[in-house]
């Protein structure tokens, strides 16, 4: 029997190694999944490459991890957020590194990752100092960058419901990165609202398969 | 031609009469956006639109969060964490919205299937090239879905202050800061006047009231022309 | 106030030219545009390029456009099928050209032609003779083919339920091409079983949003 | 060593015992995939294998068109027009399934998210590359998503008949039919036995009742070896 369910939050976790490429779903606050994010900071988890759309967004979830010196590396389009300091420290202090990308491109090198798709050509940054060293090709008249896919070790995603097949339901906006992350990932981990019987999410509304899941960890509301 | 910046201290012709609120720009915005358009509001100022537009209006607003028709920013208990726009604000949906994920709504931005994104910037210059994602000297740059929607959208108009916090115009012959995109940007709405970007620069579309050319080129450091001028 | 349904089948097609090229969804008779497809015969519309996963199922749609030999050249993955044949006849005769892609390539080169992508790498189809003369790069040990975008001039969908927004659900696996398709058109054109009032179909449940949509028409279900 | 296939009359071996009907041939199929594989049984022959799985089994069987979760064949009343397999046969679907779009569909298969694919084959040659689109001299190729599945699933086993409609092995040592893929194939399920492919070309996991490797290697023209024969 298919069992996606695990019952703690470091059973969720568990296997994510110093090191590690994690891909963060959320933007903002919406659909972050904050509850595994603070988990990892009771492991001995360090020096990890984090990629998501904010270097932390509030005070807590990655913004936990950089303050504890978690991370080496941030890959991701809007580094700013309100509520959030420790990623400025971190960066002018030469402690995290830093890797911008525009939001589509963040997006579709992670959906590449997922999809088996070697590279691929987009606009978006051609004529901008992104661009500079870069592969670019001309493609019926118009000048393209050449991207690379962008994989993860670990997917750490939000979603609002679950069955224990691992099809997911979001919530609003809070869907953002969580379906493209799911693919992209050796790991991919989802921290729920809720779990419901297998066959209560409406297949035709089913926003994630199960095929893409590895862990589902229910995480009280109070907890997130 | 020599043309003075305003010094470091204020904005300029912050007395002139009609000078718009960001609400009343936006609304302005709003009245030049046919109905039925598809169209992103990014971040910052141009959020507002979608909570000034008129509720007979259909204009669809896009956030690049995963959003398709943005209603009015959401107050009190109406706020869900879970629903908020570009800037991270809590807001409504309208009715006939829907929500995709990040790939996909950046798979419609960049595919062209918005007929106009707009948001703010840093600089704009007369060749439509555009800046507002990274200052020199400044901190930490943040892109966004900028230079998608740029490249992605099928018009882009900027919507901010004519002046910069020391009271420099972001209007400029030639970007200075790192670009987002060239020759992108077909319009420039400010608090004082609203530009089109032609071949020949900068073109005057509607100055406020209380505002003539001659006053708004002396803190403009680039060539403005009012728009029977287009010609000459 | 946004409406995209119209009132009959030939304003659905008005403005489709002979020598387009012509997305076609479906797959088998699922989510086949039947009637979109019957009403191009009641114009002079000929010379036309097809994309579309078959060429021809059963004994209506494309079947009767290359039987009325309005068919110039078909682009899809798997041309037999039960039922269907006009396509080999044509074929045969040397009346129609084929351009077989892999299934997963067709649909691929579909969705960047949508999403603004310039072209992509895949690995499918290397070391096949579909590689033969193609452009191809090895990327992390892997070796991949460059595949490029493909455009239509116009889609052709269906999909089961549609707003005046031209908001999109599905049904089952009627699905497949929509989607991909809607994105990847100039004009994009739905046949649906209902129209509902707008609103009524779930934002977490919109399957293709309004904004790729252009026209909606309904089709009486005897109609198909 | 010459090997004689036999003559194009009919196919060879059709007494033996044990030769397996293709709803046994699945169901034997079935019995190796573990539970909880993400399976694609593509057309033809495989798709029996969603038909005729135990009950308790846990396997989720994919179909390319968008169905994650394929179950029996639907019958009667309960056939749906837009609810078919990939070889376009009405079916149903499980308790737990989902619909995806097809370029999502295949994103699954490329992306490596499938456990195993089963397919048919023209030809599988001993070096794991395989055939199954297009025969020279035939009318009209069909690709299908054969190439995708071959290159993108974690496994791919062949399951068909041994021998073509000509009586002659579909097992070979260099495919002659244009390949779908190179080195892809696993293991071959055929009626009459099982084999996998490994350093050394095909090795027979088990044979039906009724068959020895003797008999079975005169209409094979290559070499297949049992299993405790690896290091020979």
């Amino acid at each position: 029997m298919i069992g996606k369910q695990v019952s703690s939050l470091a059973e969720a976790i568990n296997g994510i190694h110093s090191g590690a490429t994690v891909l963060v779903g959320g933007f903002g606050d919406a659909g972050t999944p904050v509850a595994l994010l603070e988990a990892l900071l009771e492991d001995d988890i360090r020096e990890l490459t984090i990629v998501a759309n904010n270097a932390g967004s509030g005070n807590r979830g990655l913004e936990s991890l950089l303050r504890e010196d978690r991370v080496r590396k941030v890959i991701c389009s809007f580094p700013r957020s309100k509520g959030s300091v420790w990623f400025e420290r971190r960066y002018l202090a030469n402690e995290v590194e830093l890797e911008i990308v525009p939001q589509g491109t963040l997006t579709e090198r992670i959906r590449a990752a997922g999809a088996g798709i070697g590279g691929f050509f987009t606009s978006t940054g051609v004529g901008t100092e992104l661009a500079s060293g870069r592969e670019t090709r001309i493609i019926d008249g118009r000048e393209y960058l050449f991207e690379t896919p962008l994989f993860g070790d670990v997917a750490l995603i939000k979603a609002h419901r679950a069955d224990r097949w691992g099809n997911l339901a979001y919530h609003a906006s809070g869907r953002n990165y969580g379906p493209t992350m799911a693919a992209a990932a050796q790991l991919t981990v989802v921290q729920v609202d809720e779990i419901v019987p297998l066959g209560s999410i409406d297949p035709e509304n089913v926003v994630t398969p199960g095929v893409l899941i590895d862990r589902v960890v229910k995480v009280e509301a109070g907890k997130t | 031609m020599s043309r003075h910046a305003a010094g470091p201290s204020e904005s300029p012709l912050q007395n002139v009469v009609g000078r718009r609120t960001s609400r009343e720009l936006a609304a302005r915005l709003a009245n030049d956006i046919p109905d039925g358009w598809f169209v992103n509001i990014g971040i910052g100022k141009p959020t507002i639109i979608a909570d000034v537009v008129e509720p007979e209006r259909e204009i669809v607003f896009h956030s690049e969060n995963g959003i398709i028709g943005v209603g009015h920013f959401a107050e009190g208990s109406a706020q869900d964490d879970d629903l908020i726009n570009a800037s991270k604000e809590p807001i409504l949906i309208v009715s006939g919205a829907a929500f995709v994920n990040h790939s996909d709504s950046f798979a419609l931005i960049r595919g062209g299937h918005l007929d106009l994104a707009v948001m703010g910037a840093f600089q704009v210059a007369e060749n439509g090239d555009f800046a507002n994602w990274s200052i020199p000297g400044e901190k930490i740059p943040a892109i966004g879905g900028a230079m998608d929607l740029a490249v992605g959208a099928k018009r882009t108009w900027i919507m901010m202050d004519l002046f910069d916090r020391a009271g420099v115009s972001k209007l400029c012959e030639r970007c200075t800061y790192p670009l987002t995109a060239r020759g992108a940007v077909e319009r420039v709405y400010t608090e004082l006047a609203i530009f089109e970007i032609s071949t020949i620069g900068f073109v005057v579309r509607e100055l406020v009231e209380g505002l003539n050319l001659e006053e708004l080129q002396r803190y403009v450091p680039v060539e403005i022309r009012l728009e029977d001028s287009h010609l000459i």
